[in-house]
C-alpha cells in the first residue's frame, strides 16, 4: 500500500476536486477583498467598557469578562475531550518512553522555567498579551516533559484528587457564576468592584485545569483504570 | 492596508488547501492535521481582518474567539489522536473502513 | 342547458347503480357461478369514485323519500370499500373451490354481493331511513356469511352477531319514531337541527350510540368479533372491518355531533372508550393467537374512536376542530384492518416456508424475491386459479419485473457504497457549498443590477 | 428570585451533573438520574415562566448583545428544550438499565454533557458561542458512539468526528465573515445589518453546506448510518432523536432570521433563497426515496432504522421550499413526532440485541411473543413513522400535505406519501420476521423491564402526540418565530 494513501482516489475526481477548490478558493478570496477596507468591529464598546471590566488587557477582557460564557463552555469542551479519550480505554496505546540522560537532565532544567514563565504568563495577563491559556499550555507543557521524562502521577492521588484538579476550572466557573446570580446579578456578572479579583481567580484555577487535562490527554488513559488493570 | 487582506487570504488559502489534503489523503493522521490546517486558516482570517481599525489597537473580540477556537481545535485533536490511536490497535491500520456497510458483522 | 341535464341524469344513474346493480346481481348469482360478472358489480362504484364531483339524488318514490349523494367524505370511504370489495371479489373463487359439493356455499356469492349492497348503499344514504335499510341489509347479510362457514365457532359468532344485531335494530327503529315525532324531514342535516331542539335529545344519543356499539363490536358489545376473526374465511376476514366502519359511520352519521353539548353522556363515552382500549391492549397481548389481533386492534381503535365522539359531545368546538378528521380515521380504519388480515394470513403461508437462517451475510436481495414467491403461494391458495391464463401472463409479468428489481436493487447497494466513500462524499459536500454561494450570488447580482 | 433564572439552570445543571457523575464513579447512575429528572423539572419550570411572560432575552454577564452573549428563549427554542428534556429522561431511564458500570461511568457524564450543550445551542442567540456548543455537542456524541468498542463502531465514531469537525469549520469561516462584515454575532443584530454583499453569500454557503453535513441530510447522509447503527442503543436513539436536529434547529435559526434580506431592501434576495430552498426541497425529496429504499434493503435491524433517519430528515426538508408559517409548523410537529417515535424504535431495536444477541432482521425468531411489549413499542413508533393516524406523525403530514396544497407545490405532498409507502414496507417486513420462526435456535438473554416499558412509553407517547397537536403548535406561537409577514 502507498504510504499516503493518495491512491484510494481516482484520478478522474482529483481533477474534479481540483477544479472545484480553485472555484472555492476564488469565491473565498473575492468575499475577503469585498469586505470593507476599515470596520472597527467591537473595538469601540471593547475599550469603553474596559474600567469597568476588572482588567486592562482587552483580549482577556473578552474572555474573562464580557464572553466569559464562551470561556466557561470551552472549559467544558476540553474536560469533555478528556472524558472522551478517557472512555476510550487506550490504555494499550501507550508507548513506555524510556528517557536517556539529556531528556532527564533537560527536563530537571526547563520544568522549573516553565512553571515561572508560565507564572508570569497569568499574571501578565491583566494588562499584557498572556492569560490562563497561554499559562496553561506552558505548564502542560511542563507536565508533558515530565511524562516523557518517565514520571508517573502518584497513585494516592490518580484518584478523586486527579479528577478533582480537572473539574476545577469548569467547577468554579459554574459555582461563582451561579452564585453570583443570587444577589440580583445574571450569570457570570461581575460586579465592577470585585471583576479584577475574580478574573484572577479564574484564571488561575483555568491555568491548572488545562494544565493539568492536557497533561493528561497527552497520558491518554485514565491513571486511576491503568493501574487497576 | 493591503497586507491584511493579504492574511487573510493566505488564511483562505490555508483552508483550501487543509480541504484538499483531507479528501485526498486516506492515513488518519494526515486527516487529522488537514483538519487542524483548515481551523489554522480559519484563525489567521478571523484575526487578519481584525486589525482594520485605522491604527487603533486591533479588535479584541476575534482575538478572544481565536483563542476558544484554539482550545475547542485541541480538544478535537486529542479526541481525534486517541481515536486515531484505538482504530489502528482495533482494525490494524489508521484508515478509514471504506467497506461496505453490509459486509459488517458483530 | 341540455348537456348539464343530461349530465345530471347520468350521475343520477350512476348513483343509484353503485348499490343498485349488486342488488340486481344478487339475482342470478342464484343460479350460476358468475366468474365474471361479480367484478361488473365493483363497476359504478369505481366510477363514482373517479369522478370528482360532489352529486345528490332525491328519490321520493323511494322508502319515505329518500336521498343518495356523495361528497369527499363519502367519496374516501366508498373509495376504501371499493379496494376492499376488489380483493373480496378476487378471493371469492377461493371460497367456493375449497367446499366444492356443499349447496350452501352456492348462496355465500349472494350474500356477498348483498353485504355491498348494504355497504355502499350506507354510505350513500342521506338520511335516516335510507342508512338503516342499508345497514340493515349489510348487518343481516353479514350474518349469512358468517353462518355459511362451514366451523361451528363461526356460526356461534353468527349467532352472537345476529342477536346483537336484532337488538340494534329495535333501539334504531325506537330512534326512528322518535325522530319522526320530532320532525318531518329525516335527512341528516334537517334531523341534527331538529333534534338539538328536541327534548328527547339524550334518549336520542344514547340509543344511538348503543345501537351502533353493538353493530360495530365496540367494547363491551365486542363478543362477535374475536370469534368471527378467529373462525371465517379469509375472504370474509378481510370484510370484518366493513360493518365495524359503518357503525361508526352511523355515529357520526347520526348523531349531531358539533352542535350539541352533552357533557354527562360525553363523559361516559370518553370514559368506555378509554376502558375498550385498556381493554384490547390487554387482553390483545394476553392473546397468543395471531387470528385475533385484529379483533383487538379494531376494539383498540373503536375505543380511541369513542374517547373522540365522548370529547366532542362534552365539548362541540372539540368537534367542530377535529370533526373533519372522522371520515379519515373510518376509511384508514377499514383498510388498516384488512391489511393486518393479509398480513397475517401471508404469515401463516410464510410458516410453512420458514425465513432461511442467516448462514449468508447478504440476503438483501433474496428477501425480496421469497416476499414475491410467497406472495404468489398465498394468491395461488386463495383464488388465482380461476385464472389460469391471466395467472401464467401475471406471474411471467412478475418474474421479469422482480428480476428487474433485483438488478435494480443491486445497483442501488453500489451507489451507497460509493456515495460512502470519504473522498466523493466529502467532494459533493463541497460541490454542494459551491452551488449554495452561486446561487446566492447570481440572485445578489440580479438584483443589484 | 431563582425562578427568574430557568434559562441558566437548565444549562448549569446538566454540566454539574456531569461534574458530580465523573467525580464519583460509583454513584454515577444515582447522580445521573437524580440530574435527569431535575432538569426535566427546570425545563417545565421554564416553560411555565416562557407562558408567562413571552419570548426572554437573558444577557450573560450584564453586557448584552453586541458585546456580551445572549440567551433567547422563543416558542422554537422552547419547544426544542421540551423534546431534549423529554427524550433525555427516556433515554436516562433506560441508560440506567442498559450499561453495565464499568461503561455506565463513562457514559453518564458524556451524557450530561451533550445534554447540557443541547440546551446551551438552542438557548443561545450568538453565533459563535453556537460554535462552541456545537463542538461540545459533536465531541460528546463521537465518544459516546466510540463507547460501544469494536471496530465498527471506532471506526464510524471516526468518520463522524472527521465530519462533525470539518462542519464546524465550514461553519466558522461563515461566522468569520458574517463578523468582519457587520460587526457582530448576535442573531437579532445580523438579522437587521445583513443584506445582499459577497461576503455574506460565501458565508451562506459554507455555513449551509456545514449545516447539511452535520444533518446529514442526502447525499451527506454517507457518516450517519455507520454512526447511529453501531453505537449502544440508547446512544443511537438520542443521536437520531436530538444531535441530528440540532444542526436543523440552527440552519431553521439562520434561515429564518440571518438570511431573509427581505427586510431591509424589498425583492433582493429572494430570489436567491427561493432557488436555495428548492434545492433544499429537492436533496430532502431524494433523502426520502434513498432512505426509504436503502432502508429496505437492509439486513440489520439498526442499520434499518438508522436509514429511516436519513428518509425522515428528508422531510424536515420539504418544508423549506413551501415556505409558510404552517410549513415550519409541520416540520417541526414532524421533528418533535419523529424523535419521539425514533427513541422508541431504537429502544425497541436495543431490546431486540439485548434479547437475542444480534440485530439481523431474518433471524428475529418470534421476537413477537417473547417480547411483546417491545414489539408493540416497535409497532406503534413504525405507525407514527409511517404517518397514520391518529399518531403524531399524522399531524405533522397533515400540517405539511396543507402548507404544499396552499403554497400550490402539491408535487412536494406526493413525496409525503411515497415516504410514507416506504416506511410502511420496511416496519412491516420487521414486523413479518418478528412473528415466524427462524432455523436458528436461541439463547434468550434476560431484558430488564425497565428497558421494555420505557419504548412502550415513548411509543405511545408518539400516538398520542396526534391527540394534543393543538398545545404544541401554540407553543411554537411564542414570540412568533416564524415571522408574522408570512401568514
Amino acid at each position: 500500500m502507498n504510504n499516503t494513501g493518495e491512491n484510494t482516489i481516482p484520478l478522474s475526481l482529483r481533477l474534479l476536486l481540483m477544479v472545484l477548490l480553485t472555484v472555492m478558493a476564488v469565491g473565498l478570496a473575492y468575499a475577503v477583498l469585498s469586505l470593507p477596507a476599515q470596520a472597527p468591529g467591537l473595538s469601540v464598546y471593547a475599550v469603553e467598557n474596559i474600567n469597568i471590566s476588572g482588567v486592562s488587557n482587552p483580549v482577556t477582557a473578552v474572555l474573562l469578562n464580557y464572553r466569559a460564557y464562551d470561556t466557561f463552555l470551552e472549559l467544558g469542551v476540553l474536560l469533555l475531550a478528556l472524558l472522551g479519550v478517557w472512555s476510550l480505554g487506550c490504555a494499550g496505546c501507550q508507548h513506555q518512553s524510556s528517557p536517556g540522560p539529556v531528556l532527564d537532565s533537560l527536563s530537571r532544567l526547563l520544568v522549573p522555567i516553565l512553571i515561572m514563565v508560565s507564572g508570569y504568563l497569568l499574571w501578565a495577563g491583566a494588562h499584557a498579551p498572556g492569560g490562563a491559556f497561554q499559562a496553561g499550555s506552558v505548564l502542560g507543557a511542563a507536565g508533558v516533559l515530565l511524562l516523557l521524562a518517565g514520571w508517573r502521577i502518584h497513585a494516592g492521588l490518580a484518584g478523586l484528587p486527579l479528577r478533582i484538579a480537572l473539574v476545577l476550572g469548569v467547577a468554579v466557573f459554574a459555582l461563582v457564576g451561579a452564585v453570583l446570580i443570587l444577589p440580583g446579578g445574571q450569570l457570570l456578572a461581575f460586579p465592577p468592584a470585585y471583576a479584577g479579583g475574580l478574573i484572577l481567580l479564574f484564571e488561575t484555577v483555568a491555568t491548572l485545569s488545562i494544565a493539568i487535562s492536557l497533561t493528561a490527554l497527552f497520558l491518554g488513559a485514565d491513571p486511576d483504570e491503568e493501574d487497576a488493570s | 492596508m493591503s497586507y491584511i487582506f493579504l492574511y487573510a487570504l493566505v488564511g483562505m488559502g490555508l483552508f483550501t488547501l487543509g480541504l484538499y489534503a483531507l479528501i485526498i489523503h486516506a492515513h488518519l493522521l494526515r486527516k487529522i492535521l488537514a483538519i487542524n490546517i483548515m481551523g489554522s486558516g480559519v484563525f489567521l482570517v478571523l484575526v487578519a481582518l481584525a486589525a482594520r481599525t485605522e491604527g487603533a489597537a486591533p479588535d479584541p473580540v476575534p482575538h478572544a474567539m481565536v483563542i476558544t477556537g484554539i482550545v475547542v481545535a485541541v480538544s478535537a485533536t486529542a479526541l481525534a489522536l486517541a481515536l486515531m490511536l484505538r482504530v489502528r490497535s482495533e482494525t490494524g491500520r489508521a484508515e478509514l473502513d471504506e467497506e461496505p456497510l453490509s459486509k459488517f458483522d458483530d | 342547458m341540455n348537456d348539464v341535464l343530461l349530465l345530471d341524469f347520468l350521475m343520477t344513474l350512476l348513483l343509484l347503480f353503485v348499490p343498485g346493480l349488486p342488488l340486481l346481481l344478487a339475482f342470478p348469482a342464484l343460479h350460476s357461478r358468475l366468474p365474471w360478472f361479480r367484478y361488473l358489480a365493483l363497476l359504478p362504484a369505481v366510477i363514482a369514485v373517479a369522478i370528482p364531483e360532489a352529486h345528490s339524488v332525491e328519490l321520493p318514490w323511494l322508502l319515505f323519500g329518500s336521498e343518495l349523494g356523495i361528497e369527499n367524505s363519502s367519496r374516501l370511504l366508498l373509495a376504501m370499500s371499493v379496494f376492499l370489495w376488489f380483493w373480496v371479489m378476487v378471493l371469492l373463487p377461493a371460497a367456493r373451490d375449497r367446499s366444492e359439493g356443499r349447496p350452501e356455499d352456492k348462496y355465500s356469492t349472494v350474500f356477498f354481493l348483498l353485504a355491498m349492497t348494504g355497504n355502499f348503499g350506507a354510505i350513500l344514504a342521506m338520511d335516516l331511513v335510507a342508512f338503516f335499510v342499508f345497514s340493515t341489509l349489510l348487518g343481516y347479510s353479514f350474518y349469512g356469511l358468517l353462518v355459511s362457514g362451514r366451523k361451528n365457532k363461526a356460526r356461534r359468532a353468527g349467532r352472537v352477531y345476529l342477536v346483537l344485531l336484532i337488538l340494534a335494530d329495535l333501539l334504531l327503529f325506537e330512534v326512528l319514531l322518535i325522530t319522526v315525532l320530532t320532525t318531518e324531514n329525516l335527512e341528516f342535516a334537517a334531523v341534527h337541527q331538529s333534534m338539538a331542539q328536541s327534548d328527547s335529545l339524550t334518549l336520542y344519543l344514547a340509543l344511538v350510540v348503543f345501537a351502533f356499539a353493538a353493530r360495530a363490536g365496540i367494547w363491551p358489545l365486542h363478543f362477535w368479533l374475536p370469534l368471527a376473526y378467529r373462525s371465517t374465511r379469509p375472504a370474509v376476514a378481510l370484510l370484518l372491518g366493513i360493518p365495524v366502519v359503518i357503525g361508526l359511520l352511523g355515529i357520526v352519521r347520526w348523531l349531531p355531533l358539533g352542535e350539541i353539548s352533552s357533557p354527562e353522556l360525553g363523559l361516559i363515552i370518553f370514559g368506555s372508550g378509554l376502558v375498550a382500549m385498556l381493554f384490547a391492549i390487554f387482553a390483545g397481548l394476553k392473546m397468543a393467537q395471531l387470528k385475533m389481533l385484529p379483533a383487538y386492534a379494531a376494539i383498540l381503535v373503536t375505543g380511541l374512536f369513542f374517547t373522540a365522539v365522548g370529547a366532542g359531545l362534552a365539548d362541540p368546538v372539540i368537534w367542530s376542530h377535529y370533526g373533519r378528521f372522522a371520515y379519515v380515521f373510518i376509511a384508514s380504519l377499514g383498510s388498516g384492518l384488512a391489511v393486518l388480515v393479509f398480513a397475517i394470513s401471508w404469515l401463516q403461508v410464510r410458516r410453512d416456508y420458514p425465513a432461511r437462517s442467516a448462514g449468508y451475510a447478504d440476503d438483501s436481495n433474496q428477501w425480496v424475491e421469497r416476499w414475491s414467491g410467497l406472495v404468489v403461494v398465498w394468491a395461488g391458495n386463495t383464488g388465482f386459479d380461476t385464472l389460469p391464463r391471466w395467472r401464467v401472463w401475471w406471474l411471467a409479468k412478475m418474474r421479469h419485473l422482480w428480476l428487474l428489481i433485483r438488478i435494480w436493487q443491486r445497483q442501488m447497494g453500489v451507489y451507497e457504497r460509493s456515495l460512502q466513500r470519504w473522498g466523493l462524499a466529502i467532494t459533493l459536500f463541497l460541490l454542494l457549498a459551491i452551488t449554495i454561494t452561486f446561487v446566492m450570488a447570481s440572485a445578489g447580482l440580479s438584483s443589484s443590477i | 428570585m431563582i425562578e427568574m433564572h430557568w434559562v441558566v439552570i437548565v444549562i448549569l445543571l446538566p454540566l454539574t451533573g456531569a461534574v458530580v457523575c465523573f467525580l464519583w464513579p460509583r454513584q454515577t447512575v444515582v447522580s445521573g438520574l437524580i440530574t435527569a429528572v431535575g432538569l426535566f423539572a427546570s425545563v417545565l419550570g421554564l416553560t411555565w415562566q416562557v407562558l408567562e411572560q413571552g419570548a426572554l432575552r437573558y444577557a450573560v454577564g450584564g453586557w448584552g448583545a453586541p458585546l456580551g452573549i445572549d440567551l433567547y428563549v422563543d416558542g422554537l427554542s422552547l419547544l426544542m428544550l421540551i423534546v431534549t428534556a423529554v427524550v433525555g429522561l427516556a433515554i436516562s431511564v433506560y441508560s440506567s438499565a442498559y450499561f453495565r458500570l464499568d461503561r455506565a461511568k463513562h457514559f453518564w457524564p458524556l451524557w450530561l454533557f451533550l445534554w447540557a450543550a443541547l440546551n446551551a445551542l438552542f438557548l443561545s442567540a450568538d453565533i459563535f458561542n453556537i460554535y462552541v456548543t456545537l463542538e461540545l455537542m459533536g465531541l460528546a456524541a463521537v465518544a459516546l458512539v466510540a463507547l460501544s468498542g469494536g471496530a465498527n463502531a471506532l471506526t464510524a465514531a471516526m468518520r463522524y468526528l472527521l465530519v462533525s469537525l470539518l462542519g464546524s469549520l465550514f461553519y466558522l469561516m461563515g461566522v468569520a465573515l458574517l463578523y468582519h462584515s457587520y460587526g457582530s454575532v448576535d442573531i437579532a443584530i445580523l438579522s437587521q445589518r445583513v443584506e445582499s454583499s459577497p461576503a455574506v453569500w460565501v458565508a451562506i454557503g459554507l455555513m449551509v453546506a456545514g449545516l447539511l453535513l452535520k444533518t446529514a441530510l442526502f447525499p451527506l447522509h454517507f457518516w450517519l448510518p455507520p454512526a447511529h447503527s453501531s453505537a449502544p442503543a440508547p446512544v443511537s436513539a438520542l443521536l437520531s432523536a436530538l444531535v441530528v436536529k440540532a444542526s436543523f434547529y440552527i440552519l431553521l435559526r439562520l434561515w429564518l432570521e440571518v438570511f431573509p434580506l427581505t427586510n431591509t431592501v424589498p425583492g433582493q434576495f429572494a430570489l436567491g433563497q427561493f432557488g436555495l430552498a428548492q434545492i433544499l426541497g429537492l436533496l430532502g425529496a431524494a433523502a426520502v426515496l434513498w432512505g426509504g429504499i436503502q432502508a429496505l434493503r437492509q439486513t440489520r435491524l439498526k442499520l434499518l432504522v438508522a436509514y429511516s433517519t436519513v428518509l425522515q430528515i428528508g422531510y424536515l426538508f420539504l418544508a423549506f421550499p413551501l415556505a409558510s408559517i404552517i410549513g415550519w409548523k409541520a416540520a417541526l410537529y414532524l421533528l418533535l413526532a419523529h424523535a419521539v417515535a425514533k427513541t422508541a424504535m431504537f429502544m425497541a431495536a436495543g431490546n431486540i440485541l439485548f434479547y437475542g444477541g444480534h440485530d439481523r432482521i431474518a433471524d428475529l425468531d418470534r421476537v413477537a411473543q417473547r417480547l411483546p411489549l417491545t414489539l408493540s413499542a416497535f409497532g406503534l413508533a413504525g405507525i407514527s413513522l409511517m404517518g397514520l393516524p391518529p399518531s403524531g406523525g399524522f399531524i405533522a403530514k397533515w400540517l405539511l400535505l396543507e402548507a404544499a396544497i396552499r403554497s400550490g407545490q402539491w408535487w412536494w405532498g406526493l413525496m409525503l406519501i411515497v415516504g410514507g409507502l416506504l416506511t410502511g414496507a420496511y416496519v412491516f417486513k420487521v414486523i413479518g420476521y418478528a412473528f415466524t420462526r427462524s432455523d436458528l435456535p436461541h439463547e434468550p438473554g434476560f431484558v430488564p423491564k425497565r428497558m421494555e416499558w420505557v419504548a412502550l412509553v415513548m411509543a405511545l407517547l408518539a400516538i398520542v402526540l396526534g391527540l394534543f397537536a393543538p398545545l404544541p403548535l401554540a407553543l411554537l406561537e411564542i414570540g412568533s418565530p416564524f415571522g408574522e409577514s408570512l401568514r
